[in-house]
């Protein structure tokens, strides 16, 4: 091994998405997929700041808001932590700490799915013209609802953060279609 | 595009979802103990029911889970929904 | 007797403002007994009946239709005709049709108009291309006509298919220029007119409820929504609904009905000279004489014998058509339906004996069962008439999956990799 | 413009607005808010079409959807061409552009019409019984004549350049139809509280409103129906949670409450805007459904009723009071209802001379003035006094007039025979009564019954949560449609918003019926009741007059066709309509189904009930193809899935194939290349020095959990528990019917995680196989399935320098005595966390770096240029494919496909030999799969090494066979080696492993190739260099 000739590279390549009104990109995030039992939902509290909700479709976020755990399956959750360039070992390192006692599987996603952020007054509307089947009035998918489904023929996750706000994840390979069909539905939007 | 009752995310529309074949078949625990024409039965005979049928669905994109339906195959309307290893509902009960 | 169907009785009626024909089956009350019965008044049952009679002499044959004869699947299809499958035993049963279709109009004295107009399958893959190219060679060693087309040669013979820039260009076509299309309701009832000319009752609006055994277990016949009706030999044809009447006998068959949906385009001058198919993205389309644009979509995941499906399917199926001929985007929509397909664990068809002495079944077909009519009527006959399977019929039996003898043709195509 | 042929004033077009358009190449002027239907007769044009078979001259019959003979193709550039259009719907704009249909040479001058000399000898269903002389003379000769004359428009052939818009919605209350019912439904909705959705075909909401004359309105509400209109409007639009959908048509009822809706946007705009998409295509989910879609005019079958000129009364006001159109100049109406007299006064006032109303029913002479008169003699004395004559018990038994009518000749029921009177005429006028629209009701496969005392299919017990509301279930009055409408809203809101209820679908068994309202009359604003109107089917003597009496108007299906169907035997109504082709038009039989059912049934001697009726299928009325396609197109047709590397690939020249939803980089030719020379190049460099290939579409799943050892052995064929962490295997995965499903290597990680790959194509149905087993069979185990294929990017570093290559960038020793053949590692690269695995797809020294993903490309790039030194070659998957033939690797899908168990593929030796069970163990014991003569995988060898054999040519026993013959098997894989300077192939061969060094024969193009059948390994057979 040759440790002179090491040289680090940690820039990452981002996904190439396709810009659109009400959609842009967030920045990378940190994901963790949680499964397990009921008992490490809350296990995750005192290393994550955030407990897993335990109720389906919903999320629960930190005070600052750098920390977010969704609901996606009875023994399935997503984990999102702003990735603040410190050690980037740190919030696992503590997460498997504290579930080292309980079964449980936790599974570095990160570069797996990108983050959108589909937001704007219309933004219910692009995405329901986008391929989204759900229904999207706020009584129906309130702030901090989230959920897998479908956008077009792609698999998205839906977080609504904001009234108007909406969190998408995908997959990585899929982000060029997801953010391709919500450009297309910007078309004659609200005609 | 059926409108489908997760028993974990409630109502959500057919695409989210994927058919999982007749339910309440379950796996010979001995396979090696089943004779030609029972294993044959495992792999390939399923009811075709006319009327009130239980099924199997996963909620492939949305909380992953399979769980078991009754559907009326006349009218496709479900009559119930359930989860895993619940036991299948009578129908009444299910009205 | 009937009278002759030709241009020239057309002109010699015309004159006499077409008073002169008389009906083109009779509708008879069911008689207490007969020596067979088919169970299901569509193309494979009606023809089955025509084969008895004309092939083996049983002319003492009712056809027991709970609708109307051609109502089922017969009449709810995209009339694509073609035999290049890839394993022997199914080339040697779809090509025993194809041979019959080509003179059918003669010998039932009615225009089944099977137009001969090329069935091109699509190949978009590298994958797509390996499976085409062993389709044809093998159909080339079992003497089943099969070409392979470049993508230029593709689009030579299917012009307004576009072949570059597109999601999966295509990379090159399976053609049997002997397949085509063929008017359906006129293949029910042209064997309907064809049985009735020799005898056979065709009974409508006549429901299968029960099956009658002998204290022998052997069948004694059946019971009807017009009572009983006995006979040595039943055979069920009954497309869908065979597993509601094998149940009946206590006879278990590995099916599984799905809702098929089906559907046209509003008439348009020719544009369309041929079929094409892509069974990578889905889409099945010719144009019929009419001039309707004729698409086939797929099946719902359910199984359902509601008669209709949903509309991604159908959306799935006009995004296909559309890819490869952007310029039918403007084309409309007339009508859409659905069937119900019976289909088989192999997605090949049944087509033989039961357990039950003098039962016969023929079902299965699937999505695809409109091209095998008078192919597989021939054989139904024979297998009842002989009380044993055509060599041709005999891989398609009901034992097969007991012993892993399948004839998995979709499972052939797997794609991998 | 014709000035005489429009009113002075009044109606909704905006004289202000004259709009320039042609027909046929002719300019003509009408104004906005004209159809191309009202314009053209504002012009004088009559002529409007040709039928279908029989190419006769045809004009207006309807004024809207129902519309069957006025089929237009409207053509703004060479792309945008749209055939089949019906005149009456499409709205003029100013350049519009149409042309007629089904000509030739022209509308006026067709030669097509020699048809309709042959008429006689064409009746219905004639091809059946001829052209079947000689045999190929149907497709060769006949049928392209056929063809050539049927069709109606032309296609397009040129691509469609706009573009179609999707839109899933939800609502409490879906309110179909803005008529008066739908108006009302909709506000009382709202006003409940819920969120309601209220979609209409055409251009303004109001539906049969907007045929009324202004001046003379009747009242809804107490108010004139315009201002009740106006306010119902704009209590919509003050509430927040109603859409109105104007041009929106709503065509189909799918299950659960969804109904599609298509919404046309630009095609009434002169200049649309480039982004906005032609039409929009809504999946509305609702709680309840309002169906409030009115009534159809039913024309009356006479002799002779499809000339020009011979219309629906209801067509004839609407074109008066909505587009300031009058329709003739002298007119005679034929009517079996009270509606129709409002037509003919209306008329009247407006300057038309109406001959006479002929009235097909018995009535008795009114008393003298009004009191005890019914409703249909206070309308007989309304006619009398404007002074038009009115003829009752009447019956037509013919017209005259070829591009356009001229007269009509009225008579008495047959007891009256012989008292004709011809009234030469340029407008017939007809109604046969009303066709309540239950096409969606029915589509919903709720329930229909027949109505005795209205003579109609009403809605029945409901199959989904759907009520109607107004015209549509035979409440046809005005003022008593709106209450009925608004009932319907407030009930329907109710149910959507009750609390306690759960979802959209109906609970099993439906909810009973809803009490059918009184019919009509007692609401009828009119206090006296109408005597019973309507007639269905052919008009007395209309079976037996001279000339053709049409039942549908676009397909040519007359009375004596539908007899001559039932003396050919057809019975069943399907049968009937099958045969004739009635109702099978563009029009789905709008104005055509009731009339042939009754004539059947009068033939049958049944009632209409027992005949029945034929299925109503989706659409109501035709859709685009393009607004169910939506964006569909291109990358948006299916989504293009591209590695981390993609790009990368692209810039040195890669070009790529597609496998499932994947871009995969097939070759990468220098200038010049073909893809063998740059297939033979990539496969020596990796040979002789190092090849970089990008793996990262492999499928990855992450299991996980104190069981994954367990669940790990129940699944895969292999031995899991003798893995030790830290060591790879080649795992197998059959399905339960012992086929080979899926392979791939697997790595254990740590004693409970597993790092499985499956293939590219096979990466979502594996993992789905998988969740199947662990939560349905084995939910007791403690271990989860993450998929992990897009979180890594894997780089193969394959080739006999590779280590040296790695070496500089890795943190670890990657010696053979630390890190031999199937290890894997954790460690970092480059600075960034990688897992390494020493694994070979290629034969030679070999490893897969895998780095999150974002990191592939700086990863990769750090690679080649570590490689540079040793020749490093970036190879596509046709390499690939090549290397691991040579070395007798398959291929699952390729070497293998649905049928071919470990044992045909020459892979026993993987099967963990002390297992009780593993998913598909029991299968490989049936009978089929242990007999003899199954097709196993070899090598084979071409005696002529020029020969390079073609994927998917049949193996033969012997040279020379004809065909039909039985080939022993096929081969699988083929290529030119250019690392052993011959071809190799595979095959699947029955008996093959027993045929070592024998010789058979391929069936090729150009004859049959000899070839020695050998084993599968055809390059390094001790594996020392991948041991290296």
């Amino acid at each position: 091994m040759a440790d002179g000739s090491l040289q680090p590279i940690l820039a990452r390549t981002p996904v190439r998405i396709e810009a659109s009104r009400l959609l842009r990109t967030l920045r990378p995030l940190r994901r963790w997929t949680l499964r397990g039992g009921p008992a490490v939902a809350d296990a995750i509290q005192a290393a994550f700041g955030v407990a897993a909700p335990r109720t389906a479709c919903r999320s629960a976020v930190n005070e600052d808001g750098s920390r977010a755990a969704l609901w996606l399956g009875p023994d399935e959750w997503l984990l999102l932590a702003e990735d603040d360039g410190a050690q980037p070992g740190d919030p696992e390192a503590a997460l498997r700490q504290v579930l080292a006692a309980l079964p449980h599987s936790l599974v570095d996603v990160s570069h797996r799915q990108v983050a959108l952020e589909v937001s704007g007054s219309d933004s219910a509307l692009l995405l329901n013209s986008g391929g989204c089947p759900l229904d999207l009035d706020p009584e129906a998918f309130p702030v901090g609802m989230c959920t897998r489904t479908v956008l077009a023929k792609a698999e998205i996750i839906l977080w609504r953060t904001q009234p108007g706000t909406f969190h998408v994840e995908v997959w990585r390979s899929f982000a060029a279609y997801v953010s391709a069909w919500l450009a297309e539905a910007t078309r004659g939007l609200t005609e | 595009m059926l409108l489908i009752n997760c028993p974990w995310c409630g109502e959500r529309p057919e695409p989210e979802f994927v058919h999982g074949g007749q339910a309440h078949v379950a796996r010979p625990t001995d396979p090696s103990a089943t004779d030609a024409q029972q294993w044959a039965e495992f792999l390939y005979l399923r009811d075709n029911t006319r009327g009130v049928y239980a099924e199997r669905w996963r909620h492939s994109h949305g909380c992953g889970r399979f769980f078991n339906a009754l559907r009326d195959t006349t009218t496709d309307h479900f009559i119930a929904t359930y989860k895993a290893g619940e036991p299948r509902p009578a129908p009444e009960a299910a009205r | 007797m009937q009278r002759s169907f030709s241009a020239w009785s057309l002109l010699r009626r015309g004159l006499g403002g077409q008073r002169g024909w008389s009906a083109q089956w009779r509708s008879p009350e069911p008689q207490p007994s007969y020596d067979a019965l088919i169970v299901g008044g569509g193309g494979h049952g009606l023809g089955a009946a025509y084969y008895l009679a004309r092939e083996h002499g049983i002319r003492r044959v009712a056809v027991l239709e709970k609708g109307w004869i051609g109502g089922g699947n017969t009449g709810r299809n995209t009339t694509i005709i073609r035999s290049n499958y890839l394993f022997d035993e199914s080339a040697a049963l779809y090509d025993h049709a194809l041979q019959m279709w080509s003179g059918l109009s003669q010998e039932l004295n009615y225009n089944v108009m099977f137009s001969p107009r090329g069935v091109l399958m699509l190949a978009h893959t590298v994958h797509d291309v390996q499976v085409f190219r062993r389709h044809v060679f093998a159909n080339r060693a079992n003497g089943v006509q099969n070409e392979w087309l470049s993508p230029q040669q593709a689009q030579a013979f299917c012009p307004v298919l576009k072949i570059t820039d597109i999601r999966y260009p295509v990379l090159g076509g399976a053609l049997q220029r002997g397949g085509g299309t063929a008017r359906h309701d006129a293949v029910a009832w042209g064997y309907a007119r064809a049985a009735d000319a020799l005898g056979v009752d065709i009974i409508e609006n006549c429901e299968v409820t029960g099956i009658l055994r002998a204290d022998s277990g052997a069948v004694a016949g059946v019971q009807t929504t017009r009572g009983a009706i006995r006979a040595p030999k039943v055979g069920v044809s009954a497309a869908g609904h065979s597993s509601v009447i094998m149940d009946m006998a206590g006879v278990r068959v590995p099916l599984s009905s799905y809702p098929l949906q089906a559907l046209v385009s509003e008439p348009v001058k020719p544009i369309f000279p041929c079929v094409v198919m892509s069974n990578s993205i889905h889409a099945y389309i010719s144009q019929s004489d009419k001039g309707e644009l004729v698409i086939g979509a797929g099946t719902d995941a359910y199984n359902s014998y509601t008669q209709r499906g949903g509309p991604h399917i159908t959306a799935h199926a006009l995004e296909a058509i559309c890819e490869l001929f952007p310029m039918f985007r403007r084309l409309r929509m007339l009508r859409c339906w659905g069937g119900i397909v019976d289909v088989t664990p192999d997605r090949s068809p049944i087509l033989g004996k039961t357990p039950v002495p003098g039962l016969y079944l023929n079902c299965g077909w699937g999505t695809g069962g409109f091209k095998a009519t008078p192919g597989s009527a021939h054989l139904f006959a024979w297998t009842i008439a002989h009380d044993a399977p055509h060599p041709v019929n005999a891989p398609f039996t009901l034992e097969r999956f007991r012993d892993g003898n399948l004839i998995d043709e979709a499972a052939a195509a797997a794609v991998a990799h | 413009m014709n000035e005489g042929l429009r009113t002075h004033s009044g109606g909704r077009i905006d004289r202000s607005q004259p709009l320039r358009f042609s027909f046929d190449g002719r300019s003509y002027t009408g104004f906005a808010g004209d159809t191309l239907a009202s314009a053209l007769l504002a012009n004088g044009v009559h002529l409007l079409g040709r039928s279908f078979k029989y190419h006769r001259p045809r004009g207006l019959l309807g004024a809207g959807v129902e519309e069957p003979n006025a089929l237009v193709t409207v053509r703004r550039d060479a792309a945008r061409i749209t055939p089949n259009l019906r005149a009456t719907q499409v709205e003029l704009y100013e350049g519009l552009d149409a042309c007629s249909q089904n000509r030739w040479p022209s509308l006026a001058f067709d030669l097509g019409a020699v048809n309709d000399l042959l008429a006689p000898f064409i009746p219905a269903g004639f091809y059946y019984k001829t052209f079947m002389w000689p045999r190929s003379a149907w497709h060769r000769l006949y049928e392209p004549r056929i063809r050539a004359s049927a069709g109606l428009g032309r296609s397009p052939t040129l691509a469609d350049p706009d573009h179609y818009a999707p839109r899933h919605a939800h609502c409490d209350v879906l309110v179909v139809g803005a008529g008066p019912a739908g108006l009302a439904a909709a506000q009382a909705a709202a006003t409940a509280g819920a969120r309601v959705v209220l979609c209409d075909e055409q251009n303004e909401p109001g539906g049969s409103l907007l045929a009324d004359d202004p001046r003379h309105a009747p009242l809804v509400d107490g108010q004139p129906g315009p201002s009740w209109q106006a306010g119902m409007l704009a209590s919509l639009a003050a509430h927040p949670r109603v859409t109105v959908l104007a041009r929106a048509t709503a065509y189909a009822f799918f299950p659960h409450n969804l109904l599609g809706i298509n919404q046309r946007l630009t095609d009434h705009l002169a200049r649309p805007r480039k982004d906005t998409p032609r039409e929009r295509q809504w999946l509305v989910r609702a709680r309840e459904v309002v169906l409030a879609t009115g009534a159809i005019e039913r024309p009356l079958v006479f002799p002779g009723n499809d000339r020009p000129g011979v219309m629906l009364a209801g067509a004839a006001r609407t074109l008066l009071n909505r587009y300031g159109v009058l329709p003739g100049t002298r007119a005679v109406l034929v009517t079996a209802d009270d509606s129709a007299y409002e037509a003919a006064i209306e008329l009247q006032r407006a300057g038309v001379f109406v001959a006479a109303i002929a009235d097909t029913r018995a009535i008795s002479d009114p008393p003298p003035g009004v009191a005890g008169a019914n409703a249909t003699q206070l309308w007989m004395h309304a006619a009398q006094r404007a002074g038009i004559p009115v003829l009752t018990h009447a019956t037509v038994t013919g017209t005259t007039g070829r591009r356009r009518v001229n007269s009509v000749t009225l008579a008495r029921h047959s007891g009256l025979a012989g008292s004709s009177v011809t009234h030469p005429c340029d407008l017939v006028l007809m109604s046969g009564g009303f066709t309540p629209s239950v096409h969606l009701y029915s589509q919903s496969r709720s329930k229909l019954t027949w109505s005795e005392s209205q003579q109609a299919f009403l809605p029945g017990a409901p199959a989904e949560r759907v009520r109607c509301a107004g015209a549509c279930r035979g409440v046809a009055d005005l003022a008593a449609a709106a209450s009925d409408g608004a009932a319907a809203g407030a009930a329907a809101a109710q149910a959507a918003l009750d609390p306690a209820r759960i979802g959209v679908q109906p609970r099993a068994p439906a909810t009973p019926p809803p009490p059918v309202l009184p019919p009509h009359a007692n609401h009828a604003a009119h206090a006296a009741t109408p005597q019973a109107g309507g007639f269905i089917g052919a008009l007395p003597r209309a079976g037996t007059a001279r000339g053709r009496a049409f039942v549908d108007w676009q397909n040519d299906v007359t009375v004596k066709d539908l007899a001559l169907a039932m003396r050919e035997g057809f019975r069943s109504i399907e049968h009937i309509k099958r045969y004739t082709t009635t109702g099978m038009a563009t029009d789905q039989g709008k104005t055509s189904n009731l009339n042939a059912l009754a004539v059947v049934a009068r033939a049958q001697g049944r009632a209409i009930p027992e005949v029945g009726f034929t299925t109503f299928r989706m659409p109501y009325t035709p859709v685009s193809f393009g607004s169910f396609a939506g964006p569909a197109r291109g990358a948006l047709f299916d989504p293009v899935r591209t590695t981390p590397m993609h790009d990368w690939a692209a810039a040195q020249g890669a070009v790529f194939e597609d496998v499932g939803l994947w871009k995969r980089a097939r070759y990468f030719p220098l200038d010049g290349e073909d893809m063998h020379a740059a297939v033979a190049r990539e496969c020596k460099a990796v040979r002789a020095g190092c090849g970089l290939f990008d793996a990262s579409t492999l499928g990855k799943i992450e299991v996980v959990g104190r069981d994954a050892v367990e669940f790990m052995n129940r699944l895969y064929v292999n031995n899991w528990s003798s893995l030790a962490a830290g060591r790879c295997r080649y795992g197998i995965l059959l399905r339960d019917d012992g086929y080979v499903y899926d392979d791939g290597v697997v790595a254990r990680m740590a004693p409970d995680v597993f790092h499985v790959t499956t293939t590219t194509g096979g990466a979502p149905r594996v993992l789905a196989l998988m969740e199947d087993y662990l939560q349905t069979e084995w939910p007791q185990l403690s271990v989860w399935l993450t998929s992990t294929t897009e979180q890594w990017a894997v780089i193969a570093v394959q080739g006999p320098k590779a280590r040296e290559v790695l070496a500089p960038l890795v943190d670890m020793d990657l010696g053979a005595a630390v890190l031999p053949h199937m290890s894997a590692v954790t460690g970092s690269i480059c600075g960034v966390p990688m897992r390494l695995f020493r694994v070979s797809f290629t034969g030679e020294l070999g490893f897969e770096v895998n780095v999150p993903a974002d990191y592939g490309p700086a990863v990769l790039q750090a690679i080649h240029a570590s490689g540079q030194p040793h020749g490093i070659t970036a190879y596509g998957t046709e390499t690939m494919h090549v290397l691991r033939a040579e070395k007798g690797y398959v291929i699952v899908g390729q070497d293998t496909d649905g049928t071919v168990t470990p044992d045909d593929a020459g892979l026993s030796w993987a099967i963990g030999k002390n297992k009780p069970d593993f998913v598909g163990k029991r299968s490989l014991s049936r009978a089929a799969l242990v007999a003899p003569h199954r097709r196993q995988l070899v090598g084979l060898r071409t005696r002529d090494p020029a020969v390079v054999l073609e994927e998917g040519a049949q193996v033969m026993e012997r040279a020379g066979a004809r065909p039909p013959t039985r080939p022993l098997g096929h081969v699988t894989s083929s290529y030119h080696s250019a690392v052993l300077g011959h071809p190799i192939a595979l095959a699947l061969v029955a008996g093959g492993r027993d045929r070592m060094g024998k010789t058979l024969y391929v069936a090729g193009a150009r004859g049959d190739v000899e070839v020695e059948v050998t084993g599968t390994v055809f390059y390094d057979p001790t594996g020392a260099r991948l041991n290296g």
